[in-house]
């Protein structure tokens, strides 16, 4: 947003209740709502709303957010009981209000509207989301040939920005925080399905917590907000482990 | 002990990380970022990466495209390492598997962009950055041994005796602040777009590593230099990519006029011409939208004049396979669709060419400090950068700067942690509780940035004056002072993202002031340094580098250090004649 | 690349929420599905049943019980049941079946469409099998 | 690496699905539902009975039997455990379940030999 001021002395009087969940370590036993009223502008997203409270109401709110293009993936919360981006969530979507903006659900809370996600990263890392490839590394002098088609067939899951909404979307990640989850999946189908990867992630996907955690609730897909389709991707892996446990030669 | 310590998990950090994991896997090796690396900046680069692959392309044109979009002012060493370069690093990320756009036969596809001669940039769709930084995040993944501090912020450079011994860090979860000893220290923190009130930076933008290496001592080089890009979405300042302009799009005015010819880039064709018309530098684009305004053929909307790029000719498929995040974008942010509604476009700050001063390893003046990427200046951009260099850069130098930083390390081991060290360390953690523990009941961190923000677009936006330039010297030097007694609400140590907002505050007001010294500085107008008091250029006594130093009051002062030339002497930039 | 070992407070973890099921359409809609499964049961043991009858030779006394309308209710539940069960179950087929041709994909449509035309097929083939029986 | 029975159970699991997708509505519909209501009759039992004779159809009953029933007691397994969050019961829920399929196909071999 350019100028909080500006627009706002442009505004009109119209003003939304804004409930926003606040939670302190040490001082809060458990989140509580506390509410703000803010100017209800045409073009404010929900994170808008989230930096005027900051900026001119109450300095202590905190939450995360950074390119406000939904493309760094960092501003995911709970908009009123679903997973959404708040900067390509518009105030003007909620009508009369009051909007309601909670943590992401399946997260442990840090403090007020961020939550720990280090166990995602670590779960990322597992399923070895980089190129793997045998033999000597080629001099930088030519690319791997891929074909356009080639291309097509992973870029989709390549398209993920780490915004976790679909975890909070998945009641079995939130029932057990084990589940290896859609977007980790999803990248690891991501590199599986690359023509120029040589890898093998049967060891960290063919497992009762990894894909199989999965009953196909299918919510994941449905918050994605870059489809990339992680239930697809689940489901695909499912049937290439099935396969290959059947038939033990028969790789990817 | 950390051999190399980076600050920054922006593609410039992350190709440093990887530079020194491989080329010495015994030093330790940390990257220390105050969002999770794969938020930074980087992410959001929609148009692409030059670098000279194809048949018929050739590095000295590539050279001179960068020299002459630089007005002259690039050093041409630092060109010619970084054109003959950045072609390895292209392919290298590819190896590491980045989904580079390809051709039907499987060779990777380049795109026209703005003032190069030739078909040079590499793109993924129109997501080049995010592909580029996830790739990269990833592919450090592999990596085991580098250690990575994520959510922490750095508030200072430990330097003893003209040699850096690591930084202070805050903790942003727990608050908790630390020294982290270290051999050497790459910075590697990104622009300062936030230091204008619109652009397409993001809110992490606030020039941290300039600010720390400047208050230690380090000159900034060039910081006058700031880039308009002449197409973000008005209101949020969204970037609208060159990409668009590449693929055929136009630039037109209130009346339908694709208003560029008047301002000597060419006579418009139906299909984009190379260094013509939209495919003209950035500078002279967003000047020319001034100059349109002025005439009164913009057009008024609630946040400020626009002119329209047009992309209805291209049609709804070339849109979704070349430029579907610019649909997405206008989609959600603006309420339209390219394929059938006009964007509506006005220039927005977007690329800071100056940075930390550096020779062409990445090395500064102070030992054992490095920089690379935006935040630093080597110089490749000098007056002007051109779309789709920045990307490569941040990969050639992010790699020399990790190299240059091992040996450094190697050559430097063994040595002990200073006494000096610990008490900068403790005196700079006594600062930050002090704020913390409610200390400030002035003015808003808010209030404070936005006249800053003001200040400086009022000054140092597109063209400049003297007089208004002098008055926000007195003006910035004003702010500084109050933000030292800014009002902080929050006393909270468990991610307390006031306390750092100040902390960006303090550099941001620290990067203005060196910016509008420098401009007051110039007196010529070159590049994106447009003086409407001085409106030529000066190659007699301005064809260098403004270098600042912080003098012991806070004030910038500000010198020249001359350009390297090697086989391009400066000549008259010419766009759309040939 | 791996995070700095470092023992960090926990954070508040909401309690589990009973009704998660509850909470929005989607589960709601996604529990109703794995609930068919139990009519599938339920339908396996009343065939079970009609074959024992068959075989047994009592299949006048399953037409009684079968005409009750306790049974004929929880039959038309089955019914439903099932059928939501082969509507989702043949939607969502195409998901873990991605079909390429020349690299590009057959749209999911079609995979459902054929799925669907299938199901017809079939129902069809078993009617004319059961219902040949009495001209 | 650490062997899962799950691969199997839901290939069990999805056939059975298609299985009970393609058959069972059409099943139910007829002699669940037509026929008690006499919207059409019941076919003669001879008929009934020449069908069952038939050794394919035994088999395949007593196929589609298991696999409805393993379709039946994969998903009871996973979705009683996320509604009531009793997963830590896994090991004993899930004898349960496949258990109660396993009986169901004895059951049904028992009948067609
Ligand atoms: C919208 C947009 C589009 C662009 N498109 C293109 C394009 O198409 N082609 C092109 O070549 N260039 C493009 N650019 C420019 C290019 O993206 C940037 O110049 C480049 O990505 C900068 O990378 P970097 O690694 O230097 O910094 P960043 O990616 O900004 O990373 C900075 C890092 O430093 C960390 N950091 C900062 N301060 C601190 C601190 N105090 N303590 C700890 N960590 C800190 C941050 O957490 C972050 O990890 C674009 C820029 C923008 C804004
Ligand atoms: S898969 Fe989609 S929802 Fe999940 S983290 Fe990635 S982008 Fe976000
Ligand atoms: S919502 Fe969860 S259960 Fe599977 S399909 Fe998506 S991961
Ligand atoms: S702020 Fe980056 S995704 Fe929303």
């Amino acid at each position: 947003m350019t100028d909080t001021t500006e627009a706002v002395r442009r505004a009109s009087t119209r003003t939304i209740r804004v409930e926003v969940s606040r939670y302190r370590p040490g001082e809060d036993a458990e989140p509580v709502f506390q509410e703000y009223e803010v100017p209800l502008m045409a073009d404010w997203a929900v994170l808008d709303g989230l930096n005027y409270i900051k900026d001119r109401l109450d300095g202590s709110l905190s939450f995360r957010w950074s390119c406000r293009m939904g493309v760094c993936g960092s501003c995911g919360m709970n908009v009123n009981g679903e997973p959404r981006l708040t900067c390509g969530t518009f105030l003007s979507e909620y009508g009369e209000g009051p909007v309601r903006i909670e943590p992401l659900k399946g997260f442990p809370v840090i403090r007020d509207l961020v939550v720990d996600i280090d166990d995602f990263l670590a779960k990322l890392s597992s399923v070895r989301p980089w190129l793997i490839r045998e033999g000597e590394e080629p001099p930088l002098t030519a690319e791997y040939a891929q074909t356009p088609e080639q291309l097509e067939a992973y870029k989709q899951y390549s398209m993920c920005i780490n915004c976790l909404l679909c975890y909070s979307a998945c009641p079995v990640y939130v029932l057990d925080p084990d589940f290896l989850g859609p977007a980790a999946i999803a990248l690891a189908q991501r590199y599986n399905l690359d023509s120029r990867d040589m890898g093998d992630r049967f060891d960290v996907l063919n497992l009762e917590d990894s894909v199989w955690g999965c009953t196909f609730v299918g919510e994941c897909t449905s918050a994605c907000p870059k489809h990339v389709d992680p239930a697809e991707a689940i489901q695909r892996y499912k049937l290439t482990a099935a396969l290959r446990s059947v038939l033990p030669w028969s790789r990817r | 002990m950390i051999d190399v310590l980076i600050v920054g998990g922006g593609g410039a950090g992350l190709r440093a990380a990887i530079a020194v994991a491989e080329t010495d896997p015994s030093l330790r090796v940390a990257v220390v970022s105050k969002v999770y690396p794969m938020r930074s900046h980087t992410v959001s680069a929609e148009g692409g990466a030059a670098a000279v692959i194809g048949a018929g392309d050739t590095l000295d044109e590539h050279c001179y495209d960068t020299i002459s979009g630089g007005d002259w002012l690039c050093d041409q060493d630092a060109v010619e390492a970084f054109v003959s370069e950045a072609p390895k690093e292209l392919i290298q990320l590819e190896h590491w598997g980045c989904p580079w756009s390809r051709e039907s036969d499987g060779r990777v596809a380049v795109r026209p962009f703005g003032g190069m001669k030739k078909m040079r940039t590499w793109y993924a769709a129109d997501k080049t950055g995010f592909h580029l930084l996830h790739t990269l995040f990833q592919t450090t993944l592999k990596y085991q041994d580098i250690i990575r501090y994520d959510e922490w912020y750095v508030t200072k450079l430990v330097v003893d005796d003209g040699r850096v011994h690591g930084v202070v860090a805050v903790e942003i979860r727990t608050g908790r602040v630390e020294t982290i000893p270290a051999r050497t220290v790459v910075l590697a923190t990104g622009g300062c777009g936030k230091v204008f009130p619109f652009t397409t930076n993001a809110a992490i933008k606030t020039g941290d590593g300039m600010a720390l290496a400047y208050r230690e001592g380090a000159p900034l080089k060039d910081m006058e230099f700031v880039q308009y890009h002449p197409t973000g979405l008005p209101f949020t300042g969204i970037l609208i990519t060159e990409a668009a302009r590449a693929e055929g799009g136009w630039l037109i005015n209130k009346d339908g006029y694709r208003y560029l010819q008047d301002y000597d880039l060419g006579s418009p064709t139906p299909t984009p011409k190379l260094r013509s018309m939209e495919l003209g530098p950035r500078d002279r684009l967003s000047q020319a939208f001034v100059h349109e305004q002025e005439k009164g053929r913009t057009v008024d909307t609630p946040y400020g004049p626009v002119v329209y790029l047009d992309l209805r000719h291209l049609g709804e498929s070339k849109i979704d396979a070349r430029i579907p995040f610019v649909r997405e974008l206008c989609r959600s942010y603006q309420n339209l669709d390219p394929a059938t509604d006009l964007i509506p476009v006005r220039p927005v700050a977007h690329y800071m060419m100056g940075g930390v001063h550096t020779d062409i390893d990445g090395a500064t003046p102070i030992a054992g400090l490095f920089a690379a990427g935006e935040t630093a200046c080597v110089s490749i951009n000098g007056a002007n950068r051109l779309g789709s260099n920045s990307l490569p850069e941040i990969l050639v130098f992010g790699r020399r700067a990790g190299i240059a930083a091992a040996a450094f390390a190697r050559s430097h081991a063994g040595q002990a942690e200073a006494s000096a060290v610990r008490a900068q360390g403790a005196d700079e953690r006594r600062r930050l509780e002090r704020v913390r523990g409610g200390g400030g009941h002035g003015e808003r961190i808010a209030d404070l940035r936005e006249r800053m923000q003001h200040t400086l677009e009022g000054a140092a936006g597109i063209y400049r004056a003297g007089d208004v330039l002098t008055k926000a010297v007195d003006t910035l030097a004003d702010l500084g002072e109050r933000a030292q007694e800014a009002r902080v609400d929050d006393s909270s140590t468990a991610f307390n993202t006031e306390l750092i907002s100040l902390q960006e505050l303090h550099a941001m007001l620290e990067i203005a002031r060196t910016v509008v010294a420098c401009a007051l500085n110039r007196q010529e107008s070159r590049g994106a340094h447009q003086r409407t008091d001085f409106t030529a250029r000066d190659d007699e006594t301005y064809l260098a580098h403004s270098l600042v130093h912080r003098a012991p009051d806070g004030s910038p002062s500000v010198g020249l250090l001359p350009v390297t030339i090697t086989r391009w002497p400066p000549g008259e930039r010419v766009y759309g004649r040939d | 690349m791996k995070t700095r070992d470092e023992v960090t407070p926990g954070g508040y973890r909401p309690r589990r929420d009973a009704f998660w099921f509850a909470r929005s359409r989607a589960y709601t809609v996604f529990v109703l599905r794995e609930l068919t499964s139990v009519f599938v049961a339920w339908t396996v043991v009343f065939l079970l049943l009609l074959v024992d009858a068959v075989l047994g030779g009592s299949l006048p006394e399953f037409a009684a019980l079968a005409a009750r309308p306790w049974m004929i209710a929880l039959n038309v539940l089955a019914l439903a049941a099932t059928c939501f069960h082969a509507i989702t179950f043949l939607n969502l087929a195409p998901r873990a079946t991605v079909v390429r041709l020349d690299g590009y994909r057959l749209p999911a449509w079609l995979i459902q469409g054929g799925n669907h035309s299938l199901w017809l097929a079939v129902s069809a083939v078993v009617a004319f099998f059961v219902l040949r029986g009495f001209q | 690496m650490r062997r899962t029975p799950e691969p199997y159970l839901w290939l069990l699991f999805s056939g059975g699905g298609v299985v009970a997708a393609l058959l069972l509505p059409v099943l139910v519909l007829l002699f669940g539902v037509l026929m008690p209501l006499g919207v059409v009759d019941w076919p003669a039992a001879e008929h009934l009975r020449a069908l069952l004779d038939s050794p394919p159809v035994r088999v395949a009953l007593v196929v589609v039997v298991v696999l409805c029933l393993f379709h039946a007691a994969h998903r009871v397994r996973h979705t009683s455990e996320e509604l009531f969050g009793i997963a830590r019961f896994d090991v004993v829920i899930a004898l349960l379940c496949y258990g109660g399929a396993v009986a169901g196909g004895v059951v049904a071999a028992v009948l067609m030999v």
